[in-house]
């Protein structure tokens, strides 16, 4: 998964708020363990006889399954997984050719990068070395995110449990294949659709069966890359679109797509921080100097006042001192007055 | 050495969430520190 | 702003509201890709051809749709006035062409002589005050979706051939001709007879007609003759000869005497100086297994050399000769008719697992004749080798009648295989066909059909002595249980066999409850 | 202005009494949840295991609840001082928010008491839900933080009150960096779902979609939440009709440029991937009735409200957003999710999940109110007025 133009794309998006580009594994690819099993379902083959449910009920101890195998009413719906049936077989009719009706089993893809472990939030999904995603229900908290996003409607949930509710589904028989043997469903299919083996291997199986009858497959091993492929494989002559499969999905992986983005949030916490505070900074500065503008502005008007008030008190003192002195003159004058009169009295006297 | 993507993811992603962690905690003493003075002048 | 001016502004901007909601719309034109329509065979697409020699097609991007004119319908409507309302008369026989007895003619003649007559009679009919007739230009020019024509060619098959040699009174003169080049003038020559379409091309050269309007002059006109006389005919009506349906009506006779035409019972495919095995070919019994001649002579009723030379492709896109023989892609080849014999639902239960490749021994079946050596040029004259496939051995230990297949018996009881009566079965329809007969070669070959990769003939391996475990990864061998399954299904489904559910071979031994 | 104690007849208001009924049954319902599991009380299934709970109280009242935020950052960060009276209602709202979003999830869980493993048990950083669950945790303590001015102020603990004052700016910078961080990472969710979303909504953009709805929800959270709060404790309320409408008509501003970035950027999400002929189909339908019902004309009604200056327009404007984002979210998360389902397998809320969502709703108001009535939140604190 290089750069991948949508990591990029969703980087640059979620970066208008904070530069930064994204790339959930950077330039690396990965191949998966080697040597992983996997499971090739070749459609032709399949006879609905539901022997594989059967089976897988057995081995994980569920009630056999319900309507039994033979009651063919059950193809007449459409069925998932349930918390009490890990694997169903559904009935696919092509009628517009008239060609017989097609069965595909229908179980977790145990895909190589999986979409519930990159969307479990308590890592409680891990992808095991044989090639099973095994389920850790002594972590897991129940929000549900993992059914609610596998593409294959796989995962199933225990809502008829209220204290240690899990999730179940398909271990492509994890404690069998670590003795050795093969999934019950392999071991049980009459017809031997479901061919378990190393999943490289099962691909060139795929592709030397597709050889050698063209025209009863289509040239395309379903799974080998879908969302980053799946550990089950599936070849058959109908569209995979009209097995309730995809057709023309990515061959990026659904973690890349999932967190893609996420690789933007530990860049936005270490850019906001300062992001923010210059921007703090900037608008408190922009209040400091807003005040220390007022002040000026007003230390200012206060000096042009106070001069204005210095010139009129001096201009009052100045009129102050001249009034002062006319009143002393005219004083002296009319004493000066005064005194020729009292001494022209004394000299009339 | 990583095999599947998802496993690289987690350890690269957990790691990042603590450096980022310890980015916000250091930027407040860092902060303080850089603006004590502005208040005493 | 005032009142106004606001309601002004409001309403200027919903305009543009509602035009990006359109342009958004209009951007998204939803594709219909329903059935197709199925025109009838009757129609004939009056798209006149664009060869640039014939047709100057200058203003190809000015035209009109082409017009679909409905034979059956126009027949109908003008029932009581007779073909020649429309279709000239020449020399007493009606010419099947519009109004005119050639096909040649510039684009515009053709286009004003379709507009003067078929506006004429629609003009004429409206005054009669007869129903609604298309007259404006886009009633007739008017695009269709595309559609899937129910026209079918007529096949000439033995049968067919030989009603109409019987009708005919055994005078081939009334049909067969060849150009005499000197005097150039049609004369009969015995042995020269061979198939219309091997002459008559694609469209008129000169006074060679194409071979649709040659094929509708001879055949409508002579049913339309015997009509007139009160015998009896074929169809004078499109649908009559081209709808699929009206073909399977077609009288089958039971059995068909040899069409003598010169061609040899036995005779050798060699081509000089190449170092293959000369092929002994059983001319006779071949056309007993085809339909008609022209399954194989598809273009002349001379010896595929004549057009195939080795290893070079003709001039006229004819494959080589090696190719002509083997292509199995090709209906006129001998692999492919071969191939085309064992697509059957009486073969496949086997065949369908061959796949592609043939089997080991098959060239000698045909590569049976000598060797020539560069000096010998003359083969020995070939006789017929009959091939004749012994008898199935009676049962015995060897050949069980039936067996009990055990091995595996768990949830199911053990299932008895009806050995011997499959067997016979088969045998039976291998027998039936002399082409299965000479390529199966032994009775045994039978056996391989599920003791593959054992070699033919008695004790073939048994299903659990390579099926006992599941083959490692990269090899496609299944374990003895999908084997079992695998095969005997497998074969039913190919061969339509309705027994395929599990009750159908054994029972359970569980009982159906505990299940 | 502490209410004096309240005489019986008094409390029976039929608010009360309303309130107090849904509240019961909730209470009742949560209970039943807890004894009989999900399963008896939830039309939840295999196909659709995330319901009203998730849809409603996690999606949207995260998103409603983001005017905390956005107003704290306007204030504190860009300094537009003018809009300091509705900073308090509006941390407020963002606290009880969040508060419910944390009781939905919980009622909606399956281990709910193990709602810290991710952090301490073991975690899973490659999940959106990881970073949402931290986020969520931090700034429901941010969010605490910051309201507990008011209550401080009512108490009268001023050593405290003055501490908390001196946080306010870190505070405001937490909780904007978190609140960008979750609003989108919930966007970003449904990146790792790309065919059971449908194509309109889901988009390489969409945590950028939730982010922007996330602020015009926010804003117009504050807009309808203030009018609502102002006309019914008229009596708590200090500052003048015409302050309010002032601060209505700037939030209706920055409502119609929010509005109008996150029409574009819808609209730039489907010329992304060219989904343009999804546009004629039902959900085409659907997405034009969200896009241009509940965006464009809340954005040309806030344009106008704000341009003629008429904050009755801008208020109905932000009822009309409140109820798109309420409506986008729930198209996201359950209408327009597993859209190629067939019908049966398709997801209607029961009774009891409507009851619950109800009864947190109803929780929620009852608190705000408690709170209001007591503490300085529209009105300051006479000792402590103008004090940052």
């Amino acid at each position: 998964m290089s750069v991948s133009r949508r990591g990029f794309l969703q980087g640059m998006a979620a970066g208008t708020l904070a530069a930064g580009t994204a790339g959930a594994a950077g330039f690396k690819h990965f191949e998966g363990y080697p040597g992983r099993y996997g499971l090739l379902h070749d459609v032709n083959l399949c006879v609905g006889c539901r022997s594989c449910e059967v089976a897988c009920n057995q081995v994980n101890d569920n009630p056999p399954p319900e309507p039994p195998t033979a009651d063919k009413s059950v193809f007449t719906k459409m069925r998932r997984p349930t918390s009490k049936q890990y694997t169903v077989v559904n009935r696919y009719l092509n009628e517009a050719d008239g060609k017989p009706p097609v069965y595909r089993k229908q179980q977790c893809m145990h895909c190589n990068e999986p979409c519930c472990a990159s969307v479990c939030f308590v890592h409680a999904f891990t992808k095991t070395p044989e090639g099973p995603v095994l389920y850790d229900p002594s972590v897991c908290v129940g929000c549900r995110y993992c059914v609610n996003a596998c593409p294959y409607y796989a995962l199933s949930y225990e809502y008829e449990k209220p204290f240690e509710p899990r999730v179940v589904r398909c271990t492509m028989c994890y404690p069998r294949i670590k003795k050795g043997l093969k999934p019950a469903c392999a071991e049980a299919c009459p017809m031997g659709a479901i061919k378990f083996g190393r999943r490289e291997e099962l691909i060139k199986l795929a592709r030397e069966r597709i050889r050698k009858r063209p025209a009863d497959y289509i040239d395309h091993v379903y799974g080998e890359h879908e969302f980053g492929g799946t550990s089950w494989l599936v070849i058959g002559g109908t569209s995979f679109a009209k097995l309730g499969l995809f057709e023309g999905v990515t061959h990026e992986s659904i973690p890349e797509l999932g967190s893609g983005f996420l690789s933007v949030v530990p860049l936005i916490v270490s850019v906001y921080p300062g992001l923010l505070a210059g921007i703090y900074a900037f608008s408190k500065r922009k209040e400091r100097l807003a005040r220390e503008e007022r002040e000026a502005a007003v230390s200012e008007a206060v000096s042009k006042a106070s001069e204005e008030t210095k010139q009129k008190l001096s201009a009052a003192a100045d009129k102050a001192k001249k009034d002062k002195d006319n009143a002393v003159a005219q004083a002296v004058k009319k004493a000066l007055a005064e005194a020729e009169k009292a001494s022209g009295k004394e000299v009339s006297k | 050495m990583y095999h599947t993507m998802q496993d690289f993811l987690t350890f690269t992603k957990g790691s990042c969430y603590i450096l980022a962690g310890l980015a916000v905690v250091i930027f407040i003493p860092f902060w303080l520190f850089l603006t004590d003075r502005e208040k005493k002048n | 702003m005032t009142f106004i001016k606001q309601r002004q502004y409001l309403g200027r901007l919903s305009v543009c509201m509602a035009s990006a909601l359109i342009f958004i719309l209009a951007g998204c034109g939803n594709e219909t890709h329903g059935q197709r329509r199925t025109v009838g065979a009757s129609v004939i697409t009056l798209a006149l051809p664009d060869d640039p020699d014939v047709f100057p097609s200058s203003f190809a991007e000015l035209r009109r749709p082409a017009v679909e004119y409905n034979h059956q319908a126009h027949v109908k409507a003008l029932g009581k006035q007779g073909c020649d309302a429309c279709h000239p008369l020449e020399e007493g026989r009606l010419v099947p062409l519009f109004k005119r007895k050639t096909d040649l003619g510039t684009r515009d003649e053709l286009t004003e002589l379709y507009h003067r007559e078929c506006l004429g009679c629609h003009k004429q009919a409206v005054a009669d005050g007869k129903q609604a007739v298309p007259l404006a230009c886009a009633e007739c020019h008017f695009s269709v979706p595309e559609g899937v024509s129910a026209w079918r060619a007529i096949h000439f098959d033995y049968s067919l051939h030989y009603r109409h040699v019987k009708a005919s009174k055994e005078k081939c003169e009334v049909c067969h001709h060849i150009l005499d080049e000197q005097h150039k003038k049609l004369v009969y020559k015995k042995k020269t007879e061979s198939a219309c379409g091997d002459c008559h091309g694609q469209r008129d050269q000169g006074k060679k007609l194409s071979l649709r309007n040659a094929a509708h002059r001879d055949c409508v006109n002579c049913h339309l003759e015997r009509k007139a006389k009160g015998q009896k005919a074929g169809p004078v009506q499109c649908e009559g000869c081209h709808s699929a349906e009206k073909q399977l009506s077609i009288e089958k006779l039971p059995s068909v005497p040899r069409l003598e035409r010169g061609q040899p019972n036995l005779t050798w495919i060699h081509f000089p100086k190449t170092h293959t095995a000369a092929v002994l070919f059983d001319h006779a019994r071949h056309e007993k297994a085809s339909s008609s001649c022209s399954s194989c002579h598809h273009k002349t009723l001379k010896a595929c050399r004549e057009c195939h030379k080795p290893g070079v492709k003709g001039k006229d896109g004819a494959v080589s000769l090696e190719q002509a023989y083997h292509l199995s892609s090709s209906e006129h080849s001998c692999i492919g008719c071969h191939k085309k014999q064992t697509a059957g639902k009486t073969c496949q239960g086997c065949h369908y697992l061959l796949g592609e490749q043939a089997g080991k021994n098959a060239c000698k079946v045909c590569h049976n004749g000598p060797i020539l050596t560069p000096a010998q040029t003359k083969l020995p004259e070939p006789v017929q080798a009959s091939i004749e496939l012994d008898a199935l051995p009676a049962v015995s230990a060897d050949f069980p009648e039936k067996v009990s297949i055990a091995s595996l018996a768990k949830e199911y009881k053990a299932a008895e295989f009806p050995h011997f009566k499959i067997i016979t079965a088969l045998d039976k329809d291998v027998r039936s066909s002399k082409l299965a007969g000479a390529f199966h070669g032994t009775t045994g070959t039978l056996c391989t059909g599920c003791h593959h990769h054992s070699p033919p003939g008695m004790r073939p391996a048994a299903c659990r002595s390579c099926h006992d475990k599941e083959g490692p990864e990269m090899i496609d061998k299944p374990g003895l249980f999908s084997a079992y399954h695998r095969q005997c299904i497998g074969c039913h489904q190919k061969m339509g066999i309705k027994k395929q559910g599990c009750t159908d071979c054994h029972e359970r031994t569980l009982g159906e409850v505990a299940k | 202005m502490n209410q004096p104690a309240k005489s019986p007849a008094r409390l029976l208001t039929p608010f009360n009494v309303i309130a107090a009924v849904i509240l019961a049954g909730g209470a009742a319902i949560g209970l039943l949840r807890f004894i009989k599991g999900l399963g008896a009380t939830t039309n939840l299934s295999n196909d659709v295991p995330w319901g009203l709970w998730i849809g409603f109280d996690v999606m949207t009242g995260v998103a409603l609840a983001a005017g905390g935020f956005t107003i704290t950052t306007a204030v504190y960060l860009f300094g537009m001082k003018e809009y300091k009276p509705i900073v308090r209602p509006a941390v407020l709202t963002g606290f009880l928010g969040y508060a419910l979003v944390v009781v939905g999830l919980v009622v909606d869980l399956g281990r709910p008491w193990r709602l810290p493993y991710p952090f301490i048990v073991k975690a899973g950083p490659t999940s959106a839900l990881f970073e949402i669950a931290l986020c969520v945790m931090l700034y429901l303590t941010t969010l605490f933080i910051e309201s507990t001015p008011a209550a401080f102020e009512w108490l009268g603990w001023k050593r405290l009150r003055k501490l908390v004052g001196s946080m306010t700016i870190a505070l405001t910078i937490f909780g904007l960096l978190l609140s960008t961080l979750h609003q989108s990472t919930l966007g970003a969710m449904f990146l790792a779902t790309p065919t059971r979303l449908h194509p309109l909504w889901h988009s390489t953009y969409i945590p950028v979609h939730f982010f922007v709805s996330a602020i015009a929800a926010g804003i117009s959270m504050l807009i309808v939440e203030g009018s609502l709060s102002h006309r019914v404790f008229r009596d708590q309320v200090e500052i003048s009709h015409e302050q309010f409408d002032k601060i209505t008509i700037g939030l209706g501003k920055a409502g119609a440029v929010v509005l109008l970035t996150y029409f574009i950027i819808k609209v730039m999400a489907i010329g992304l991937e060219n989904e343009w002929h999804y546009l004629a189909t039902p959900y085409g339908a659907l997405f034009l009735v969200e896009l241009l019902g509940f965006v464009a004309l809340p954005c040309f009604g806030f344009l106008l409200g704000y341009r003629e200056r008429r904050p009755l327009l801008i208020r109905i404007s932000a009822v009309i957003t409140v109820i798109g984002i309420i409506f986008n979210r729930l198209n996201v998360s359950i209408f327009a999710y597993n859209w190629q389902l067939p019908a049966e397998r398709r997801y209607i809320p029961h009774w009891m999940e409507i009851w619950v969502t109800v009864a947190i709703v109803t929780a929620g108001v009852v608190a705000f109110r408690w709170i209001v009535k007591r503490m300085p939140i529209l009105h300051e604190h006479p000792e402590w007025r103008g004090v940052h």
